[in-house]
């Protein structure tokens, strides 16, 4: 059984009367997909912001390995492992591809004023390797040719692309996936899909919020369902589609 | 004489500047709602409504001055119409940011005409002086009451429209989310039209209370006291009328008691203090509920 | 054809000499423009009287506007362009709002300079070589204020003992408190209360209210017109029974006009005394009805007679240069301002009188309208004050101050 | 020393002074241009800086006659000037950070605003204080370094090679820091707060640095301007001084580093030169009195006539331009309309 990497106990968010996550658990087992499925309003974007610290949970806590992420800056909680996407991306269009991926990495000395002044050398070894870094990803998810388009010209599925690849640039231990394929053409669909089986193969953790419940049940190892807020179930995806509360919540309809 | 010292005394001058705070407040508001943006050039309409009273009550001294102050109501209330739409519709797709900084624009272009025209000196209106009457306790002269009761007449009338018409619907509905109003089918362009008008016009008028309680003014006042009417609009939640109302009596009351107690050199930073205490911690505003 | 052809500094018509230019550094934008709007025409009036007499030397006056905005980077740019660009042969400004940003370059080009407003006391020791100025200092003025509230004599009320200092926080203001409550306290009187408030504020009822508690016999109210009309007016509704003493800013029948009697009637005022021989020759009444005509005024306006002054020193200083060395320059119309006012000269009362005793190689001494225009070491003048009470929309002479009084 | 004489003598003023706004735009453009802050009280930090480069430099208040200030540090010139400087740009600093601390967080509209109501506030401040600032009076005996041993004239040129040399360096510094990752994540911020917080950069804190480095620069441009005009009054200080910046950046490009700079001179060039309306009209008239001046003085004729009417038409070009550049060319003269996309699209 794979190690337990992130723990979401007990975790509840109420915007004034409606309960949006209501005593959510989740276990995320290290280097599997995990899928997060459950009808519109279900909680799942919640459920990821308040594990990105970007609204803060009213109870619960979210551990990553053994630190405690409520409470911190989501600045903090990317630092401490946690990369997350956006359901409609949030790239900087007024910025290159290249200037958006190398925004992401982490800890440069060209980033604080004495850095950039006063150790030009520093600067440009990180940014030698930074570049290099970025080349890589870029190849990696084929958006190599693009390189020095301005993020404002993307479509839709290349900005998928380029936030995936741009949250990589962090190394996350655990990546949170907010539809990657939404809106994506089958064909830019597939090379996403491709692509983030080859991150698990080489040992990468993700969680993902998917509709595409096919998709879902093909790609993922463990299958957690939301309903109202609550974790209604959760296992592999051939114990998920047989559980009658599930079929009935959820997949029930799926059926007819 | 009144005992024009005391709290109360303060309380009773900071409510009779809230009923010019009020109007301007409310007016600002109304507009927000509809146009998503905060209109710097809004303290104009304030010096443009007070000088073509001026300016009619110069040219017809026959006329009766509510009626000159009607005049000048509409027709800044159109003036607002026109100025919407040579500047700030053609560019309403674009984000509240473009609109915003062309607001400084049109602000300079709006004063400085005013400026071209009136030039410079101060003016006042032909409004009696008189001594304050004792009224429960309190120093207040009849042309004080008089503009409390017209600000108060003036915003039963806004409640009216909001509250018991067509248009007051329509206008909170695209206040809300003017493209899902669209998709609704209401005409927005127009409901846009008619809530400058009204806002225009309030602003006119508390252009003209203030002058005359604070006579003589000069062209360029209404820049001065727009960051008055942001803070009573801020305190009140931007986009909430009834908000506006509260905020307005509150700002009145901090200025006046501020002045009072601790020192009139400071009147204005007592507004201002009060305005960035509420935008760090409820930038929403004081008031409950959506409207 | 460019139709602004040969637009800046053009040498004007063909053939007669370059044009001797003259700069009036004034604001004419932003709250004090009506300085501009006081000063510029009376300028005007005197330099085109001047041409008509043939100018100085053959060379015609050009005067030109150099606007302060009553800012300093503003007041510098517009110096530098009246100093170099223009290249003026004399000034006449500049405000005590932007003097001090603007002094250096008077005194680094030897640029002669007749003030007609600036009264401000950081003025009292600094002119005298190139600056003067045909305004008496606020020193003068405020040690007058002070006597006048002290006797009975000159202000026809009767000899105040407590007074008010309520003073606006502007330079152009504050520059009148000290010469007042120091002047008051040695004339025996005691100030009971300092209230400094901030200009163009809304209303200024809390002022009015710590005035009332200090309850002074008499308030010294040094402020614009605007505001001194909003604190009167406040004050009458506070029930305030005291009197006031305003300063030259207020002594005039426009303030009257924006108030109403009820709360002006009785307070005292301050201008510059019509200097008696201008008066008695009939000088003063025919200067108001020139520049009333001229400018379009209905009344002499605050500081016209400190610019008529102010012109006339300056372009018979500039003749004086012209007849000794045959040319006009700088340095020797700066010593010249003091020459043409030289108390020991034959008295001259206007520009044709001086420039043609001067052509005759005379010694003048010019008095003007303001007073006899003695200048003392630094370039300041002495002149005698009239102390006015209002009485409905119009201002009566309670008295005199003369300078030897102080 | 006559090579400063004529027109060459008002370039030299106007330029100086368009080194200082230059200055102005660079801060302002680093707070709003590159990382989004909506700044509306610059002018505070002009102020901070200039009245501390006053303080530490003026003498003390027992020489100076009828001083109401309490302090004044005489620090000796010219060796002292980088120190007046230095005090300058950290005071323009401090002065952003504690007002940035409070209100960075703000959405922008917000921001503007509070800015706007901070700045009037410190203005108050400066008028009311007279232990601090001497009131309205203001300090008039600022030092003008080397002024006695140069001259008038040669003084003038050297000082506007000081500010020149001065706003080239800044411009270098700066410029450095925006091609350096620092830029890069100033433009992140700018463009989404949640994204580039998402990735691990402390934006709270990165705006704050951006904006406390801003008003450090307008700090410095005001201990130039406090050394320059010798004399520092509250008049100077005024929200107008705010949106002259702002109409600059607009002008130049904003978000462009180069085009700050180049909007600042634009603009400076542009109000210096409406100086010359009246003298041009004059001219015009009397240089052909029958045919041109009978049109000019026809064409005024309608025209108010009082003295405030021709300033007054400068600021309403002003605020068309405001309007124009907004709605027309939002990434201005030399800004990268990609780059702008905070402004919207264009027409």
């Amino acid at each position: 059984m794979a190690r337990t990497i992130l723990t979401v106990d007990g975790l509840t968010k109420r915007f004034g009367g409606l309960t949006a996550v209501d005593a959510a658990h989740l276990t995320v087992p290290e280097g599997q997909i995990t899928g997060v499925i459950g009808p519109n309003g279900a909680g799942k974007s919640t459920l990821f912001d308040c594990i990105t610290g970007i609204t803060a949970p009213d109870a619960g806590s979210v551990r990553l390995g053994e630190t405690e992420l409520v409470g911190r800056a989501p600045h903090a909680i990317a630092h401490a492992g946690v990369g997350r996407t956006f359901q409609t991306p949030r790239i900087f269009e007024g910025m290159t591809v290249r200037e958006n991926m190398a925004f992401a990495a982490v800890a440069q000395t060209g980033e604080s004023v004495v850095g950039a002044l006063a150790r030009p050398g520093a600067v440009a070894a990180e940014e030698a390797e930074t570049d290099a870094r970025v080349d890589e990803l870029l190849a990696f998810l084929t958006l190599d040719p693009l390189a020095t388009a301005y993020a404002g010209e993307l479509s839709g599925g290349q900005r998928k692309l380029l936030e995936l690849g741009r949250v990589l640039m962090l190394d996350p231990t655990v990546l949170l996936l907010d539809e990657p394929l939404a809106g994506v053409n089958p064909t830019l669909g597939a090379t996403i899909v491709d692509r983030l089986e080859a991150l698990r193969t080489d040992g990468r953790t993700i969680v993902l919020i998917e509709h595409d419940l096919e998709l879902v049940m093909r790609l993922c190892d463990t299958v957690v369902v939301l309903h109202h807020g609550a974790t209604l179930a959760a296992g592999p995806p051939s114990v998920i589609r047989a559980d009658p509360q599930v079929i009935d919540a959820y997949l029930g309809r799926m059926e007819t | 004489m009144v005992d024009l010292s005391g709290l109360a005394q303060a309380l009773t001058f900071g409510l009779i500047e809230a009923s010019v705070i009020a109007l301007g407040a409310v007016g600002l508001t109304l507009s927000y709602g509809v146009t998503r943006f905060i209109n710097f050039a809004y303290g104009e309409f304030l010096a443009w409504g007070a000088f073509t009273v001026v300016f009619l009550v110069a040219i017809a001294p026959a006329l009766p001055l509510p009626l000159a102050v009607a005049v000048a109501v509409v027709a800044v209330g159109f003036m607002g119409v026109a100025v919407s739409g040579a500047f700030f519709e053609p560019i309403a797709d674009r984000g509240g940011l473009p609109l915003l900084i062309t607001s400084i624009g049109v602000a300079f272009v709006l004063r400085y005409l005013l400026v071209a025209i009136a030039s410079t000196d101060a003016r006042s209106l032909p409004v009696p002086l008189q001594r304050p009457v004792e009224w429960m306790g309190v120093g207040l002269t009849p042309v004080q009451a008089v503009v409390i009761g017209v600000a108060a007449l003036a915003m039963l009338a806004i409640h009216g429209v909001l509250q018991y018409t067509t248009l007051g619907t329509v206008m909170r509905a695209t206040s809300g989310n003017r493209e899902l109003a669209t998709v609704a089918g209401i005409d927005t362009e127009a409901v846009v039209r008619r809530t400058w008008v009204i806002s225009a016009g309030a602003a006119a008028l508390a252009g003209v209370l203030y002058t005359v309680l604070y006579a003589p003014v000069r062209p360029t006042f209404g820049f001065g006291y727009l960051i008055i009417i942001f803070a009573a609009t801020l305190l009140g939640g931007i986009g909430r009328p009834y908000g506006a109302m509260l905020g307005a009596v509150l700002i009145g009351v901090t200025i006046s008691v501020g002045s009072a107690y601790l020192s009139p050199a400071y009147d204005q930073a007592y507004a201002f203090i009060v305005l960035v205490v509420v935008l760090l911690v409820r930038p929403e505003g004081i008031r409950r509920g959506t409207f | 054809m460019g139709l602004l052809a040969g637009c800046t500094g053009g040498d004007g018509g063909e053939g007669s000499a370059d044009p001797l230019t003259v700069g009036v550094l004034v604001p004419f934008s932003g709250d004090y423009a009506w300085v501009g709007a006081n000063v510029l025409p009376v300028v005007q009036m005197v330099a085109e009287e001047v041409n008509a007499a043939g100018g100085i030397g053959g060379r015609q006056l050009r005067v030109v506007q150099g606007d302060t905005e009553a800012l300093p980077d503003a007041s510098l740019s517009a110096t530098q362009q009246l100093i170099s660009v223009e290249e003026v042969a004399g000034i006449i400004g500049p405000t005590s709002l932007t003097y001090s940003a603007v002094a250096d370059l008077f005194v680094e080009n030897g640029v002669p300079t007749v003030t007609p407003t600036a009264g401000t006391t950081t003025l009292d020791t600094q002119g005298g070589e190139y600056v003067y100025r045909t305004v008496p200092s606020d020193s003068i003025g405020g040690r007058a204020i002070a006597a006048a509230a002290r006797e009975e004599r000159i202000n026809g009320i009767g000899s105040f003992g407590s007074m008010a200092l309520m003073v606006g926080q502007r330079e152009v203001y504050q520059s009148f408190k000290e010469p007042i409550g120091s002047s008051f306290t040695e004339f025996g009187g005691t100030v009971v209360s300092e209230l400094d408030f901030r200009t163009g504020k809304a209303s200024y009822e809390s002022e009015v209210q710590a005035l009332t508690d200090a309850a002074p016999e008499i308030t010294a109210l040094v402020a614009s017109i605007e505001d001194s009309v909003k604190i009167m007016e406040a004050a009458y509704q506070a029930g305030y029974e005291g009197s006031w003493f305003l300063t030259q800013d207020q002594t005039n029948v426009d303030f009257l006009s924006q108030s109403e009697a009820v709360v002006t009637d009785g307070a005292l005022g301050i201008q510059e005394a019509p200097y008696e021989a201008a008066q008695a020759d009939g000088r003063a009444a025919a200067f108001d009805e020139a520049i009333q005509a001229y400018a379009g005024w209905e009344e002499t306006r605050l500081f016209a007679t400190n610019a008529y002054d102010a012109a006339n020193l300056l372009f018979l200083a500039m003749h004086k240069g012209q007849v000794d060395d045959g040319a006009v320059d700088r340095a020797s119309t700066a010593a010249n301002v003091r020459a043409v006012a030289a108390p020991d000269g034959t008295v001259v009362t206007d520009f044709d009188s001086g420039a043609a005793a001067i052509s005759e190689g005379t010694a003048v001494d010019y008095r003007g309208l303001v007073g006899p225009i003695d200048f003392n070491e630094f370039g300041d003048i002495a002149a005698p004050f009239s102390i006015r009470r209002a009485d409905g929309d119009s201002w009566v002479e309670a008295g005199r101050v003369r300078p030897a009084d102080l | 020393m006559a090579i400063v004489t004529g027109w060459v003598a008002f370039v030299v003023t106007v330029a100086t002074i368009a080194c200082i706004y230059g200055l102005l735009t660079i801060g302002l453009n680093l707070q709003f241009g590159f990382t989004g802050l909506l700044n509306f009280g610059h002018v505070a930090f002009f102020a901070a800086g200039a009245y501390t480069a006053a303080i530490v430099s003026m003498p003390p208040p027992g020489t100076v006659p009828g001083a109401r200030y309490m302090i004044g540090l005489a620090v000796p010139m010219p060796a002292g000037l980088l120190l007046t400087l230095a005090a300058a740009t950290l005071m323009g600093g401090v002065l952003a950070a504690l007002i940035g601390v409070s209100a960075i967080r703000l959405e922008s509209h917000y921001l503007a605003i509070a800015t706007f109501a901070l700045a009037g506030i410190f203005y108050d401040v400066l008028v009311n204080e007279r232990w601090l600032t001497n009131g309205t009076f203001g300090m008039t005996q600022v030092p003008k370094p080397l002024r006695a041993t140069l001259g008038a004239d040669a003084w003038a040129l050297a000082y506007l090679l000081f500010a020149a040399a001065t706003l080239a360096v800044v411009y270098l510094l700066v410029g450095r820091l925006l091609e350096a990752p620092f830029g890069r994540v100033l433009r992140g911020v700018r463009e989404s707060t949640a994204a580039a917080e998402m990735l691990g950069k402390d934006t709270d804190r990165i705006k704050l640095v951006a904006f406390s480095l801003g008003g450090a620069i307008a700090g410095l441009a005001g201990g130039v301007y406090a050394h320059y005009i010798g004399s520092v009054v509250t008049g100077q200080f005024v929200a107008g001084v705010t949106f002259t910046v702002w109409a600059a950046l607009l002008l130049g490009g904003v978000a462009s580093h180069r085009g700050a700079v180049v909007g600042a001179f634009i603009l400076v060039a542009f109000q210096q030169s409406t100086r010359f309306i009246t003298t041009a009209y004059d001219a015009a008239v009397a240089a052909f009195p029958d045919t041109l001046g009978v049109v000019l003085t026809a064409l005024a004729a309608p025209l108010p006539g009082h003295p405030a009417f021709l300033p007054s038409v400068r600021f309403m070009i002003i605020g068309l331009l405001f309007i124009l550049v907004i709605r027309f060319r939002p990434a201005g003269v030399l800004g990268d309309p990609q780059e702008v996309t905070v402004m919207g699209s264009e027409e």
